[in-house]
């Protein structure tokens, strides 16, 4: 009902055509300083194609109307809309059931979901959590929060200097206390692949429920839930070419049923008298209030987008410029990029130069019309496990191209020339 | 069909006059199907002897499609086998539910004309209140089911 | 920066136009069945302007980035205009300052950062919290399940026949032992105006804590948080020409800065070690992750619009309405609406009929063009302490007209022909 | 001014060369400020005698805006009256965060080529890094500001 236009980079006999899917991203049209933008700031937000802008003013053109079932045409469109990106989700992710999808307002609030809901009802004083230095702050200080109130204890798991996970420390860390581990499945900083199926099995064998923060791993490569080993998973619609306002929690369907409800008001109850409540069941019982209806809705259509190019395809061209990215950075003079390089590493490079300051660097980058991040990127564990105050981090999604690789290197060579 | 004739032709006759309303005596099977978007409820009761549907009762009010839905099922069930029962379900759910032509149109006899229903997507709900409390009296006797907010399909939730 | 062009019917001469005004909704444009769509579903959802689906598409094409002044021009663009909506929407409802403006998702979700900081800290065994049974769920079930947890009791105050709030059972039932009172400042099912001022003082009086729903009041009259005397007010940004996905929460600066946050996780810290957290000032103490940036910013699109018009202007056409629409309605045989009407009243109509059921009567409306809600519009109390199964609603705004009342009229003329 | 010509003509000199980063003996007013965007800290040390600051230090480390802005404030106030420092100050919170062109110029001096900081938004905070530990320093010592997130105003945060 709501399918989009397939994108111009789909074509029969094309291959994986980035000159013609860049002509989906009005974005990619801007100028920066008389510069083309190079946009490698995809970690933190994607851009969007035309064919999401354009069902975002559908939505709110021809259907701008509560859901919920309402009786009448635009809320009965608007409902339909709303449930199918629910199924397309499951089926992007390989859930069993649509069921087991529920819409946040971001990744972290997802993950809070389950900190709040299965956290709280769950974890009790002498319990441990374990997380990674290497975690978003999104998955490290709710469970850090969660034990500081329930009298529990946060294990955190270091880096090793190639930046994988210590997995001797972990091991070490893992016993009969630990009730829950948090990990991100991709480092937004260092772009580290962890080996969720091998850590979901060593926390199950223990007893322990398993997190896995995939809000950078499920928009750059397959994903399937059933293999992944995780019970839960959390991501963010708008770092999928999406719209902002939709985050994702995918669950296992026991595990939601059992869960008391997060926040509490209308659409998530059964039945409201003076003296109690009977919840909905599971989705909705965890869908408190009116969702972002459009931003759902938009969110099919870039899942559509995703799917007509192929995730096998977006990793595949993902690599091609990850390897080329880490070449040409690696040659700089007084460059370092955080974490050793391995095949099939998604396209994160953050580094430091000797001669400047992450800020600083940005700052000149923008000049030559390159956009990067600067800081600790929300994982300022990570970063003082490292010894770094910041790091400048640029990130590359399916429109990114090696010439647009060739002007980070030479803007990077401007930024030599002024501080050397 | 259009909206006026499915009410006229259909829908009215059972929602003014709805069939088996009188509380059974003795059922020995009972549940209640509670729709949240309106708090209508329908109990409907069953007595059950040999593998068989003796009697039937739908009790409770509600909106003309849950009403007219409840009492053509009485009629559909009353004197059927429980696989007969179980056959009819599972195709009244496919044709209101599932949206789909492709029911056993022989199997629902008299109920096809309930196909109307299935493109009115906000009360499917309203259609299947009694069947969801038929289902629950046979499987799960002694339920309060709740149906859920956005498919229409009964929920396991109990009070 | 995000300055929209100006309604078409904020005209100099032209006072209210509400003819130039419908040119600016495309949903205005949609037939149902043939006939042009009446929308009297308001209350549940408005309807937007094209200048606020034309901000959001320019956001998405032009500066589609994460905010939290990346050094970036896109991500300073972006930061710039939501930090801009932040001002408006303060000197929109007259905050002492935009700090005290927190985006959420919805009124649900900024009531349940009230319950969930404030409550959770501030309540325990024997406190009383009071709500009335004219709540929408969201400003009820907060309450009543945080008192189930902490041993608190619920109290709540009934409603006259008249629709009105019981005054004297609301004076009864303030003590020394309330700790906090939730009221809707406009019941979204019978449209009472809860005099918020007076109610506030009272509760202030015994030591309590005042939170004013006002998902109902900001969109439909000028509200002045100086003036209305709560400490914390919540509502939704598309119950006001605003894109689905933003609520927001104000509360007085000291309650705020003496909360915990709700949430945790990025962007809401100030310094993160593995032992601990240090937060970050209010507001962002209580924004963890990426909000909706889109949408906020277009909601400064939606205030501009609004403002254009002038809330008292918008009142006043509302007004005209409700008085039409009530004495259309009451003259039809079998017809009672919820409450009494009043001058002032916003237009908002819940009725039922003797001789068909609301989800009947929606049917029947929806095929002859005209949008309403039917059920228990999420204030099952209400309903109960009312002896009512569900209603039928008709909502209208700042669009809506006479002739379309005409059109309600004739449109249940029509249920009572079939059902009669 | 362009970007390069800003940091060539004003900035580097004072990174690559900081002042008065010498840590005082017996300072009588000291503060911290971090920027939580990038964890960078500076230290301010004053040591204050008859309403007058007769020595000052600045410790840390940053991005070359921070560290400029918090060396020529060091030059600024060094051997100032109190009162002519919070002038200072509020003169150039007016130029750099509020981005007001109307600023006492004569007051701010040497001051001034930093105007061009205030068109880089993002870059508020790192101006304003050493001048927030200044002003706790004076009216808060041995407090640790936090530099807020969004708007580069000093937090009042404490540790
Ligand atoms: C009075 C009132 N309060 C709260 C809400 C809940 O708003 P939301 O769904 O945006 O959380 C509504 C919405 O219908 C309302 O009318
Ligand atoms: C790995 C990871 N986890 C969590 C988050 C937080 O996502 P959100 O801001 O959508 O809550 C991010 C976003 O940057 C991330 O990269």
């Amino acid at each position: 009902m709501m399918n989009s236009d397939s994108p111009a980079g789909a074509g029969i006999s094309s291959g994986f055509d980035v000159a013609a899917i860049r002509q989906d991203f009005p974005a990619l049209q801007r100028t920066v300083n008389e510069f083309p933008l190079v946009y490698f700031d995809n970690t933190a937000a994607t851009l969007k194609p035309r064919q999401v802008i354009d069902c975002i003013t559908r939505v709110y053109s021809d259907f701008p109307a509560n859901v919920h079932r309402g009786i009448h045409m635009l809320s009965e469109e608007a409902t339909n809309a709303y449930e199918e990106t629910r199924e397309k989700l499951a089926r992007f992710i390989n859930a069993a059931s649509s069921d087991e999808i529920i819409y946040t307002l971001n990744t972290t609030d997802s993950i809070n979901h389950v900190c709040g809901s299965w956290g709280e009802a769950n974890i009790g004083p002498g319990d441990e959590i374990i997380v990674t230095d290497m975690e978003h702050h999104a998955n490290f200080v709710p469970w850090q929060q969660l034990c500081k109130r329930k009298g529990a204890r946060l294990q955190v798991v270091g880096v090793l200097g190639s930046g994988q996970l210590n997995r001797e420390e972990f091991d070490r860390k893992l016993s009969e206390r630990t009730k829950l581990v948090a990990v991100a499945h991709v480092s937004n900083v260092s772009g580290v692949v962890n080996p969720i199926p091998e850590l979901a099995r060593q926390a199950h064998a223990v007893g322990a429920m398993f997190v896995a923060d995939c809000a950078q791993s499920v928009p750059h490569m397959p994903i399937d839930v059933q293999t992944l080993g995780a019970d839960f998973i959390a991501f963010s619609a708008y770092k999928m070419l999406a719209p902002f306002g939709v985050g994702i929690l995918w669950g296992r369907r026991a595990l939601l049923d059992a869960m008391p409800p997060y926040r509490t008001g209308g659409n998530m109850i059964a039945e409201v008298s003076r003296e109690d409540t009977r919840f909905n069941v599971t989705p909705h019982k965890f869908e408190a209030g009116t969702p972002s209806i459009a931003d759902v809705i938009a969110t099919g259509a870039a899942i559509d987008y995703l799917e007509a190019l192929g995730m096998d395809a977006i990793y595949n061209h993902e690599k091609k410029i990850s390897r080329y990215l880490h070449e040409r950075l690696a040659a700089l003079p007084g460059l370092r990029i955080i974490g050793d390089y391995f095949e099939g590493k998604p396209a994160i490079a953050s580094f430091h130069l000797d001669y400047a300051h992450p800020h600083d660097i940005a700052q000149f980058l923008n000049e030559e019309g390159v956009a990067v991040r600067s800081g600790l990127h929300c994982a300022e564990p990570l970063h003082n496990a490292l010894g770094l105050n910041s790091s400048t981090r640029a990130s590359l999604y399916l429109y990114n191209t090696n010439e647009e690789i060739d002007r980070l290197v030479a803007a990077i060579e401007t930024v030599a020339e002024i501080f050397a | 069909m259009d909206l006026k004739t499915l009410y006229r032709e259909v829908i009215l006759d059972h929602y003014k006059q709805p069939r088996n309303t009188a509380e059974l005596r003795n059922p020995n099977r009972e549940a209640k199907c509670r729709n949240p978007s309106c708090g209508d409820k329908i109990s409907v009761q069953l007595s059950i002897e040999d593998g068989r549907v003796t009697d039937v009762a739908m009790l409770g009010n509600g909106c003309a499609i849950s009403q007219a839905s409840a009492s053509m099922m009485t009629e559909a069930v009353k004197g059927r086998s429980i696989e007969d029962v179980e056959a009819v379900m599972a195709e009244f759910s496919e044709m209101i539910v599932k949206g789909s032509p492709d029911f056993d149109r022989a199997r629902l006899g008299d109920l096809v004309i309930m196909e109307g229903v299935a493109r009115l997507h906000a009360r499917v709900r309203c259609a299947m209140c009694g069947w969801s409390a038929l289902e629950a009296a046979l499987h799960d006797p002694g339920a309060e089911i709740n149906l859920d907010n956005e498919d229409g399909m009964p929920a396991s939730s109990r009070g």
